[in-house]
C-alpha cells in the first residue's frame, strides 16, 4: 500500500511525469562509481540497483542478489543472483556483470572513492556460473553486504561501462525502474520509465514497471526558490526543505518525509592532534560550554532531534550517552583553569603562555545548511562566554578540504554517509588519520586510540552479530568519552511531496524511490 | 541651504548623518551587543521591544543593522578607495604619459572592463578564497577601469584646455601647471563620482555575500545579514526586508548627494 | 576602406584583450589551486596514487606549466577550449549549451530595460505643470532606487510575492516559455532600467530644449512627432554608448539571477567552475564573456556611428561613459 | 489688409514678469518689417508668440486686443489649429541658427518636415525641397538631400533653415537674428536672400539687434525696448533721424568709420613672422595648410588688424605669433631683448581655470613691475569687487575685460587679441574697443587685432592684413586699403561691412 495517504480530494492515477527538485549539487557524472557522493546516490537510485537492500529496522534484504553464504573464516562469500533481470540495454544481468562492476570500481581510472572503499577488500572475483559469483577477501569484512547495498556499488551494464567513462557518465545503464533519457547540465535530467522493469526492489508494492511515465530531475540550488516552486506547483517533490517550510507544510497539506541518513550522526569533531584540543580537559570544556540544544530547538523548529551518539538514530547499533554532554559553563571554566588557560585577552578570550584559546572552525557552505551555520554561530557565542575564540570561516568545498588537508582547523563538521556502523572504522580508526594521495583523510578528530582501533578491527572482522554489536558499542563509548566529538543531530534528510503519492525512501542511504509513486490529479 | 538642497537632498543628508553616527558610535543608537544570542526569543516579528524583530538566533535586527553600518560602509569605502586609487594612478599615467604607456594602460583598462564585476569577483574568490579582502579587492579592481577612464578623459581634456595652454604660455613650469590646474580640476569632480561609487560598492558587496563569497558571519554586515535572512523570507520576512532597505537607503542617499555634488561641480 | 580598417583595428584589439584575459586567468587559477581535485571527482576524493597519475597523464598536467599554458592558449585560439576537469565534457559544448540561455535572458532584459527607461523618460519630460513636477520627482526617486536595487533581493521579493504567495508565475526558469522568463528578466532589467532612465532623461530634456525641437514645432510638428523623430533618437544615443557597460552589468546580474531562479546559463556555469577550480571551463567562460563584451562594445560603437553622423571621422576614445557607471 | 495684425500684445512669463507690454504691429505681403532692440528686449519672445509657441509654455500668459493672421483671429486657437498654421502659413527661422537643424536627420527630412507633417507624398516632397533649397541659394541642392547638418558650413545651414521655412509656402516668415552666427560676407548673402523672398511676395518679420544688417533689407523698422515699441517708421527715417534715445544708442554703438585719431608713428619691430606655414590634417585626412606662407611684422605702438572669413587661418596665425605652436615652415623672429607676448583669447571663458577666482587668476599671471590686481581691474574699467568671483559668474563683457587685465598683468610688449569682441553685443563691444585703443596709446603696446569684421578692425587698427585661405591677400595702412581695396575679396569684405 502507498506509504502515505493523500488528502481526500486527490485520487492517484497512473502515468504522468513527476518533477523532482533537488537542492544538492548537480553531479558531474551520473555514474556513482565515479567519485561517489550523495547527490549521485540520490539520482542513481532511480536507474541503478544494488545487489542488496536494507529494511528500516536494519535487516539486510536481497535485491539483485537472492542469497549469500559466508565461509567460516569470513574470507569467501558466495552470492546467488537473480536470473530474470536484464539491463535496459538488453545485456543480461549475471555473474560476469557483477565481476565487471567490481573491477570497474577497483580500476584507478574510474577514480572511485566511496565505492572503492566498499569493495577494497575483494581480492578475487570468481564467476561460478551465470547466477553464482564468489568473492575472496583479503581480510574478513562483516560489513560486506552493507557495502554492496550502497548506491555507489550499484550494478551497471558491462556493455555500458565498456563505452568509456565520458559516455557512461552521461547516461549509465542499469536495471532500475527508470532510464536516463537526457541530461541538460545545470537544468535537469530526464528519466523515462523502464517498461521491462522486473520488480526486484524489496520496496516495490507491485510487479512490473513504475506507474509514472517518467521523472524530470531538476537542479534548484536555492532553498527559497525550491520551496516557491513547490508551492506554485511547478515541482512535485523537493529535498532539503527549510525547517520553517517543513513546519508550514503540515498546514498546507504537503506530505513531509523525514528520512535521516544512516551511519554517522552530524557532529562537530575536535582536532585532538594539536593544541588546544590535544588536552582532553579543553575538549570537555568546549563541549560543556557549547550548549547547542536550545539552538537546535529554535532553529530547526522541532524538525531535528538532539543526538548524543556518533551514529545515526536509524542505525540499530547506535549507542548514546546524554549525561556526558550536559551543559555546564561553570564546569567548563573550571576545566579551562585547570588546564592552565587562565590569562585573559582584551576581548575576554582566554590565554596561556601568550597563545589565545582560538578554535578555527572552517564551515563548508555547500554541506552545512543555513540553520546549521546559525547553530555554529550560537555555539561560537556560547563558547565565547567561557573564553573560547571560535573563528567561523564559511568557505567553498575546495577551500574547506584544503583547510582540512593542511590541518588548519581545531573544529569541523563533516558529514559521512555509507550504510551501517562500519562508518565508525572509517571515521575513528587511527588508519583514518593517514591521508590518501589526494590529501583526504576521514578521521578529522585525529583519534589514535589503540583500544578503539582494536574494538573497530574486531567488529569489522567478526561474523557473530552479538560480538559485532558489543564491539561497536564499546567503540562508540570510547569515542564519546574522549570528548573528541560533539554530536548534534541525525544527518537531516527531509522531503516535501506536493503533487504525488507513494513516494518512499530506501532503507540503505535514505534516497527516495518512485517505483510506487503516482501523481495526484 | 535647504532651498538649494531640496527635500530629497535634505532627506539624503539626514540619512547619511544617521549612517555616520552608526559608523562612528553605534552604541549611541543601540547600546546592546549585536552578537548576543538568545535562542528562546528567535524569529520575533517587529514589536516595541524589537522594532525590527529578531533573527534566527534571537539577535535584535535593529541593533545588528546599526552595528553593521561600519562593516558595510567600510567595505564600500575601502573598495571605492582602492578603485579610485588604481583608477587615478592609471588615469594620470595614461592621460599625461607617453603614447606607448597610454596604449598599454588602455589595454589594461579594456581587460578590466571585459571582466564584469561579479565575474571578476568569482575569479578572485577562486584564487584567494572568499572573505572581506577578496570582496574589497574584487570590487576595487572591477571599478578601477571606470574611474581610470573617467579620469583619463578628464586629464586629457584639462591638459589640452585653453587655461592650461595659457598658463604654459605664460611660462608656468609643467609641474606647477599640474598641481595648480590639472590635479584640482580632475580630482575634485571625482569626489562626486566616488560618492556614487560607494553606494554601488555596498550593493556589489552584498551581492557577493549572496553568492556566499562575502564577509563571514556572525558579523552584522548588511549583505551577510540579508543573505542569512533570505532563507527565512517566507517565514520571517523582516530578516530580509530591513537589511535590504538599509542597503537601498544608503546607496540611494549616497547617489542623491553624489549627484548634487556632481551637479554643483559642473 | 576606412570602415574595414576600423573593423580590423577593433578586432585586433579584441583579440589582444581576450589573450590577456586568458593568460591572467590561467596563471591566477594554476598558481593557487590543484586542478587534480576537480578531475578526481571533486574535493575530498580518496583516489589512489594510480588514479592520480592516470589523471595527470590524461589532462597533460605532467607537462611543464609553460607547455600547459601554450596548449590552453592554442585551444582558446581555435575555440576548442579542451575538456572540463569536473564534467568530463568538452568546454566548447558546455558553453554552447549554456550560452543561448544567458543571451536570451540578457537580450530580453536589455530590451525591457530600454522600454522602461524610455517610457520613464517620456513620462518625466512630457508631464507638465505642478502635477508634472510631482510625477518627475517621484520618477527620479524610483530611478535612483531602482539603480541601486540589489538584484538578489529584488528577485527574492518577486519570488515571494508572485510565486510563493500569489502562485501567478513560476519561481524557477529553465527554458524559454514566456511565463518562466518574466521574473528573471524583470529582476535583471530593473537596475539597468533605472540607470538608463536617468541617463536618457537628461538627454531627452536637453534635446527637448534644443533649438531644433522648437524649430520642428514651428514647422507644425505635433508633440508625438517631435518626440519620435527628433528627441528620442538623441535620448537613445547615451543608451547606445552605454550598451557595453549595460551588457557587463547584465552578465554580472546573470550570475545572480541564474543561481536564484535555478536557470541554466553561463553565469551559473562560471560560478560553479570557479568554485571547483575547473580551469578549462573558467578560462573558456571568461574568454567568451570577454569576447562578447568586446563584440558588444564594437557593435555599440558601430551603432553609434550609424545613428550619430557627428561622430564619423577622427575622434578620440572608444566608449564614452557617464560618471555613474563605475563597475559593471 | 495686413497679413499679420497685432495690437496690444502682452506676454507674461513665469520668473520674468511681463516681457511684452503692449506691442502693436502690422505687416503686409511683400514688405519687410525689422524689429530691433537690445538684448533682452523681448524680440525672441515676440517671434515665438506670433507662432503660438509661447502660449504652450508653462506659466505663460498671452493677451492681445488683436492677434490676427490674414484676417483670422488666432487668439483662441488650440494646439491643433496652431499646428495647421505653422509651417504652411507662417514660418520661423530660429535665433540659434546653427543648432536649429536636428544633427541626426538628413537635410531632406529636416527641410521637408513642414510638408511631411501635412502628409505630402514623398516624391512631391522631394521636388519641393529641392526647389526650396535652390531658391534659398544652396548650390547643388539635389546632392545635399542625404547630407546631415554637420556636413554643411554655417552659412549653408542657415540657408537650409530658411529653405525649411519657405518650403511650405508660408506667407509670413519670422526670421529671428538670422545672421548673428555667420561671418560678415555670409551674413550679407543671407540678407540678400531674405530681401529676394520679400520681393517675391513674402511678408518678412526680421528680428535683429544689428541696425546695419537691418538697413539692407527692411522697409520699416520698429524699435523694441523692454517690451515696448519705442519708435517705428520707414527704415530710412528711423536709421537716419532716430528720435528715441534707445535708437540713438543702438546706432551709436555700431562700429563705423575710421580710427578716431591715428596713433603716434610706429616704433621698432618687436616681432616678425617670415614665411609662416602651418599644416593640419584636414577632414579627408590629407594635410592642408591653415596658414600658408605668411609674412607679418608687429611694431611697438602700432595696431595690426587681421581680417578674414571664418576658417581663413586667423587664430592659427595668432598661435604661431605667440609661440604656442611651431610653424611647419618659416620662422618667428623676436627682437632683442625678447618682447613679452600675451594673448587675449577668442574664447576667454575657456582660458580661465574654472576653479580659480579672478584674484587668483590675476595673481598667477602677475609678473614683476605690473600693477596690483585691483589696479589692473580699474584699468579695464572693472570694480575690485569682482576679484572674489569665478569666471562663470561674470558676464561676457566682464570676462573679456578680465582676460585683458590678465594679459596686462604679464607686462606685455605685444598683445595678440583673437576676436575679442565678436561674441559681445554692440554696446559692450564698443566699450572694449575703446579700452584697447586707450591701452595702445598709453602703453605703446604692439597689438595684433584679429576679427572677421572689417568695420571693427577699421576702428582700431593702423595697418590691416586681409587673410583668405591661409594667405595674406592684401595688406597696408587701414584707410588706404579701405579706400581702394586691390583684391576682390577685400572688396567683398568691405561691402559686407557697410
Ligand atoms: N521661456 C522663458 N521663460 C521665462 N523668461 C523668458 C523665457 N524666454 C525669454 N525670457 C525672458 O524674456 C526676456 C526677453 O527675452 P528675449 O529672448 O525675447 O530677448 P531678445 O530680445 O531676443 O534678446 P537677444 O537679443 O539676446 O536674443 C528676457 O528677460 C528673458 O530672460
Ligand atoms: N588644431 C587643428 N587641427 C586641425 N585643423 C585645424 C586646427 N586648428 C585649425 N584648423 C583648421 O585650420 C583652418 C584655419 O583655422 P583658424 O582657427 O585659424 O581659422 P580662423 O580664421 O580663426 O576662423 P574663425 O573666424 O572661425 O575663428 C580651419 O580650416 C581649421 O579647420
Ligand atoms: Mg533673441
Ligand atoms: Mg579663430
Amino acid at each position: 500500500a502507498p506509504a502515505a495517504p493523500g488528502d481526500g480530494a486527490a485520487s492517484p492515477s497512473a502515468g504522468g511525469t513527476l518533477v523532482y527538485a533537488t537542492g544538492d549539487a548537480e553531479p558531474t557524472c551520473l555514474d556513482p562509481h565515479v567519485g561517489g557522493n550523495y547527490p549521485q546516490a540520490l539520482l542513481s537510485s532511480q536507474y541503478l540497483e544494488p545487489l542488496f537492500g536494507r529494511d528500516a529496522d536494519g535487516t539486510m534484504r536481497p535485491w539483485l542478489a537472492t542469497d549469500w553464504e559466508t565461509s567460516e573464516d569470513g574470507l569467501t562469500w558466495d552470492i546467488t543472483l537473480r536470473d530474470d533481470v536484464s539491463f535496459t540495454d538488453g545485456t543480461p544481468f549475471d555473474a560476469e556483470a557483477v565481476k565487471a562492476n567490481i573491477e570497474h570500481l577497483q580500476d584507478p581510472d574510474t577514480a572511485s572513492s566511496t565505492g572503492y572503499l566498499a569493495v577494497e577488500q575483494i581480492e578475487q572475483i570468481e564467476v561460478v556460473d551465470d547466477t553464482h559469483v564468489r568473492f575472496r577477501l583479503s581480510t574478513p569484512k562483516s560489513a560486506l553486504l552493507e557495502a554492496l547495498s550502497q548506491p555507489w556499488t550499484a550494478m551497471e551494464s558491462p556493455a555500458g561501462l565498456a563505452r568509456g567513462q565520458e559516455e557512461n557518465c552521461l547516461a549509465p545503464i542499469g536495471t532500475g525502474p527508470f532510464v536516463v533519457q537526457e541530461w541538460t547540465p545545470q537544468q535537469s535530467v530526464t528519466l523515462t520509465r523502464n517498461e521491462d522493469y522486473v520488480a526486484s526492489n524489496p520496496h516495490a508494492d507491485h510487479d512490473g514497471p513504475a506507474h509514472l511515465d517518467g521523472i524530470e530531475w531538476r537542479f534548484i540550488p536555492d532553498a527559497a526558490t525550491r520551496q516557491a516552486a513547490l508551492a506554485s506547483g511547478e515541482v512535485d517533490v523537493i529535498d532539503n526543505p527549510l525547517p520553517a517550510d517543513i513546519v508550514a507544510a503540515q498546514q498546507q497539506g504537503i506530505e513531509h518525509i523525514d528520512a535521516p541518513r544512516p551511519a554517522s550522526s552530524n557532529r562537530i569533531e575536535l582536532n585532538t592532534a594539536q593544541p588546544p584540543f590535544d588536552d582532553v580537559r579543553v575538549r570537555e570544556a568546549f563541549i560543556r560550554a557549547a550548549d547547542p540544544t536550545p539552538g537546535i530547538e529554535s532553529l530547526f523548529l522541532g524538525t531535528a532531534e538532539r543526538s548524543y551518539s556518533p551514529l545515526s538514530s536509524v542505525e540499530p547499533l547506535a549507542y548514546s550517552d546524554e549525561e556526558l554532554f550536559a551543559t555546564d559553563p561553570d564546569a567548563a571554566a573550571a576545566l579551562l583553569d585547570e588546564a592552565g588557560w587562565t590569562d585573559a585577552a582584551d576581548d575576554g578570550t582566554r590565554m596561556k603562555d601568550g597563545a589565545r584559546l582560538t578554535v578555527r572552525f572552517p564551515v563548508s557552505t555547500d554541506q552545512s545548511t543555513a540553520a546549521e551555520q546559525s547553530l555554529f554561530e550560537q555555539i561560537q557565542a556560547n563558547a565565547a562566554a567561557v573564553g573560547f575564540d571560535v573563528v567561523l570561516d564559511p568557505v567553498d568545498l575546495s577551500t574547506w578540504y584544503g583547510a582540512l588537508g593542511a590541518h588548519e582547523y581545531e573544529a569541523v563538521s563533516a558529514p559521512y554517509t555509507i550504510v551501517g556502523p562500519d562508518v565508525l572504522r572509517i571515521l575513528y580508526h587511527s588508519s583514518g588519520t593517514v591521508p590518501a594521495p589526494s590529501g583526504y583523510f576521514a578521521n578529522h578528530a585525529m583519534l589514535q586510540v589503540p583500544e578503539l582501533d582494536a574494538a573497530l578491527d574486531a567488529a569489522a572482522s567478526t561474523l557473530d552479530p552479538d560480538e559485532r554489536a558489543e564491539r561497536y558499542t564499546e567503540a562508540q563509548r570510547i569515542v564519546l568519552e574522549s570528548f573528541a566529538i560533539l554530536p548534534l543531530y541525525d544527518q537531516q534528510n527531509h522531503f516535501l511531496v506536493g503533487g504525488a503519492t507513494g513516494v518512499t525512501t530506501l532503507g540503505t542511504v535514505a534516497t527516495p524511490t518512485f517505483v510506487n509513486a503516482r501523481l495526484a490529479d | 541651504m535647504r532651498s538649494r538642497l531640496g527635500w530629497s537632498g535634505a532627506a539624503a543628508l539626514a540619512c547619511l548623518a544617521l549612517l555616520g553616527v552608526a559608523i562612528i558610535a553605534p552604541s549611541v543608537l543601540a547600546p546592546q551587543d549585536p552578537l548576543a544570542i538568545d535562542p528562546a526569543s528567535a524569529f520575533r516579528p517587529p514589536s516595541p521591544g524589537h522594532p525590527l524583530g529578531t533573527d534566527e538566533s534571537g539577535r535584535d535586527v535593529l541593533v545588528r543593522i546599526v552595528h553593521g553600518a561600519a562593516a558595510s560602509a567600510g567595505i564600500g569605502v575601502w573598495a571605492t578607495a582602492l578603485g579610485i586609487g588604481l583608477g587615478v594612478a592609471i588615469g594620470f599615467a595614461a592621460g599625461l604619459g607617453p603614447r606607448w604607456l597610454e596604449a598599454a594602460l588602455g589595454r589594461v583598462v579594456e581587460v578590466l572592463f571585459a571582466l564584469p564585476t561579479l565575474v571578476m569577483a568569482l575569479l578572485l574568490v577562486a584564487v584567494l578564497g572568499p572573505g572581506t579582502q577578496s570582496s574589497v579587492l574584487a570590487i576595487g579592481l572591477a571599478t578601477a577601469p571606470g574611474y581610470a577612464r573617467i579620469l583619463r578623459s578628464r586629464v586629457r581634456g584639462v591638459a589640452r584646455s585653453d587655461y592650461v595652454a595659457y598658463a604654459r604660455l605664460e611660462g608656468t613650469p609643467p609641474l606647477r601647471a599640474f598641481t595648480r590646474h590639472i590635479a584640482p580640476n580632475t580630482l575634485w569632480p571625482l569626489v562626486a563620482t566616488a560618492t556614487l561609487g560607494i553606494g554601488q560598492a555596498i550593493v556589489w558587496v552584498s551581492a557577493l555575500s549572496f553568492l556566499g563569497l562575502g564577509t563571514p558571519p556572525p558579523s552584522p554586515e548588511w549583505g551577510a545579514m540579508l543573505d542569512a535572512g533570505r532563507v527565512y523570507i517566507s517565514y520571517a520576512p523582516w530578516l530580509t526586508i530591513f537589511p535590504g532597505l538599509a542597503i537601498v537607503a544608503t546607496a540611494t542617499a549616497l547617489t542623491v548627494v553624489g549627484r548634487r555634488l556632481g551637479g554643483a561641480g559642473r | 576602406m576606412a570602415a574595414l580598417r576600423w573593423i580590423a583595428a577593433r578586432l585586433a584589439r579584441a583579440a589582444l584583450v581576450v589573450w590577456i584575459v586568458a593568460t591572467v586567468v590561467f596563471f591566477a587559477l594554476r598558481a593557487t589551486g590543484d586542478p587534480l581535485e576537480a578531475i578526481l571527482g571533486g574535493p575530498g576524493s580518496q583516489a589512489g596514487p594510480e588514479a592520480v597519475a592516470a589523471a595527470e597523464r590524461a589532462y597533460g598536467l605532467d607537462q611543464p606549466l609553460v607547455v600547459q599554458y601554450a596548449v590552453q592558449l592554442a585551444r582558446v585560439a581555435t575555440l576548442q577550449l579542451g575538456d572540463s576537469y569536473a564534467r568530463r565534457q568538452s568546454v566548447a559544448e558546455l558553453i554552447g549549451q549554456q550560452l543561448p540561455s544567458t543571451l536570451l535572458l540578457a537580450v530580453l532584459a536589455l530590451g525591457l530595460a530600454w522600454v522602461l527607461a524610455v517610457a520613464g523618460a517620456i513620462v518625466a519630460t512630457s508631464a507638465r505643470g505642478r502635477a508634472g513636477r510631482v510625477v518627475g520627482a517621484a520618477l527620479r526617486g524610483v530611478e535612483v532606487t531602482a539603480t541601486v536595487m540589489p538584484q538578489f533581493w529584488l528577485g527574492a521579493v518577486l519570488i515571494l510575492v508572485f510565486a510563493s504567495t500569489l502562485g501567478a508565475l513560476p519561481a524557477t526558469s529553465a527554458g524559454s516559455s514566456p511565463a518562466e522568463l518574466v521574473l528573471p528578466v524583470v529582476t535583471l532589467a530593473i537596475p539597468i532600467a533605472g540607470f538608463l532612465a536617468q541617463v536618457s532623461r537628461d538627454a531627452l530634456l536637453e534635446a527637448d530644449r534644443a533649438p531644433f525641437a522648437t524649430t520642428a514645432r514651428a514647422r507644425g510638428a505635433g508633440e508625438p512627432r517631435v518626440l519620435l523623430r527628433h528627441t528620442l533618437p538623441h535620448a537613445a544615443l547615451p543608451a547606445i554608448a552605454l550598451s557595453g557597460w549595460a551588457f557587463g552589468n547584465l552578465l554580472s546580474g546573470a550570475v545572480v539571477v541564474e543561481v536564484l531562479f535555478a536557470r541554466p546559463g553561463l553565469g551559473r556555469l562560471l560560478q560553479e567552475a570557479a568554485l571547483a577550480r575547473d580551469v578549462p571551463v573558467v578560462i573558456g567562460a571568461v574568454s567568451i564573456v570577454a569576447l562578447l563584451y568586446v563584440a558588444v562594445v564594437v557593435l555599440s560603437d558601430a551603432a553609434e556611428l550609424l545613428v550619430d553622423p557627428r561622430l564619423r571621422g577622427p575622434r578620440p576614445g572608444a566608449v564614452r561613459m557617464p560618471d555613474v557607471a563605475v563597475g559593471s | 489688409m495686413s497679413v499679420l495684425d497685432v495690437a496690444d500684445l502682452r506676454v507674461r512669463l513665469r520668473g520674468a514678469g511681463e516681457v511684452l507690454k503692449g506691442v502693436d504691429l502690422a505687416l503686409d505681403a511683400g514688405e519687410c518689417l525689422a524689429v530691433v532692440g537690445e538684448s533682452g528686449a523681448g524680440k525672441s519672445v515676440l517671434a515665438r508668440t506670433l507662432l503660438g509657441l509661447i502660449q504652450t509654455t508653462p506659466g505663460a500668459a498671452v493677451t492681445a486686443s488683436r492677434l490676427a493672421f490674414a484676417g483670422r483671429d488666432v487668439r483662441r486657437l488650440g494646439g491643433r489649429g496652431w499646428r495647421r498654421l505653422r509651417g504652411a502659413d507662417i514660418a520661423l527661422v530660429l535665433q540659434d541658427a546653427l543648432q536649429s537643424l536636428d544633427p541626426l536627420r538628413t537635410i531632406e527630412d529636416e527641410v521637408g518636415e513642414a510638408l511631411a507633417v501635412r502628409r505630402v507624398p514623398r516624391p512631391e516632397r522631394r521636388r519641393r525641397v529641392i526647389a526650396a533649397l535652390e531658391s534659398a541659394g544652396l548650390p547643388d541642392a539635389a546632392g545635399r538631400l542625404r547630407q546631415r547638418p554637420g556636413e554643411l558650413s554655417g552659412g549653408m545651414r542657415q540657408r537650409a533653415l530658411i529653405a525649411s521655412a519657405i518650403v511650405g509656402g508660408a506667407r509670413v516668415i519670422v526670421a529671428d537674428e538670422p545672421t548673428t552666427a555667420l561671418d560678415a560676407t555670409t551674413a550679407v548673402r543671407v540678407l540678400d536672400l531674405l530681401a529676394r523672398l520679400r520681393d517675391e511676395g513674402a511678408a518678412l518679420l526680421l528680428i535683429s539687434h544689428d541696425l546695419g544688417a537691418v538697413a539692407r533689407v527692411a522697409d520699416r523698422v520698429a524699435v523694441l525696448d523692454a517690451g515696448r515699441i519705442v519708435e517705428a517708421g520707414a527704415a530710412e527715417t528711423v536709421l537716419a533721424a532716430p528720435t528715441h534715445a534707445v535708437t540713438r544708442a543702438l546706432l551709436a554703438a555700431r562700429p563705423r568709420g575710421p580710427r578716431p585719431a591715428p596713433s603716434a608713428p610706429a616704433g621698432p619691430v618687436l616681432l616678425r613672422g617670415e614665411g609662416l606655414v602651418r599644416r593640419y590634417r584636414g577632414p579627408s585626412g590629407a594635410p592642408t595648410a591653415a596658414v600658408d606662407g605668411v609674412d607679418v611684422v608687429v611694431r611697438r605702438g602700432e595696431t595690426l588688424g587681421v581680417v578674414g572669413e571664418s576658417g581663413s587661418g586667423k587664430s592659427t596665425l595668432a598661435r604661431l605669433l605667440i609661440g604656442a605652436e611651431a610653424p611647419d615652415a618659416g620662422r618667428r623672429v623676436l627682437a632683442a631683448p625678447a618682447p613679452r607676448v600675451r594673448l587675449v583669447p577668442q574664447d576667454p571663458l575657456a582660458s580661465f581655470d574654472p576653479r580659480h577666482d579672478v584674484a587668483r587668476i590675476l595673481r598667477h599671471s602677475h609678473r614683476d613691475g605690473a600693477p596690483a590686481p585691483a589696479q589692473l581691474l580699474a584699468r579695464v574699467g572693472l570694480d575690485a569687487s569682482i576679484l572674489a568671483r569665478r569666471p562663470a559668474e561674470l558676464s561676457g563683457g566682464q570676462r573679456q575685460r578680465v582676460a585683458i587685465a590678465r594679459a596686462l598683468a604679464g607686462r606685455p610688449d605685444v598683445l595678440v587679441c583673437d576676436e575679442p569682441v565678436s561674441a559681445l553685443d554692440v554696446t559692450t563691444q564698443a566699450g572694449i574697443l575703446r579700452l584697447l585703443d586707450g591701452l595702445q596709446r598709453d602703453e605703446g603696446l604692439g597689438i595684433v587685432f584679429i576679427s572677421h569684421d572689417l568695420a571693427v578692425v577699421r576702428l582700431v587698427s593702423d595697418r590691416v592684413a586681409v587673410m583668405q585661405d591661409g594667405r595674406i591677400v592684401e595688406t597696408g595702412a587701414t584707410e588706404d586699403v579701405y579706400a581702394s581695396p586691390a583684391h576682390p575679396f577685400t572688396r567683398e569684405l568691405i561691402a559686407a561691412s557697410r
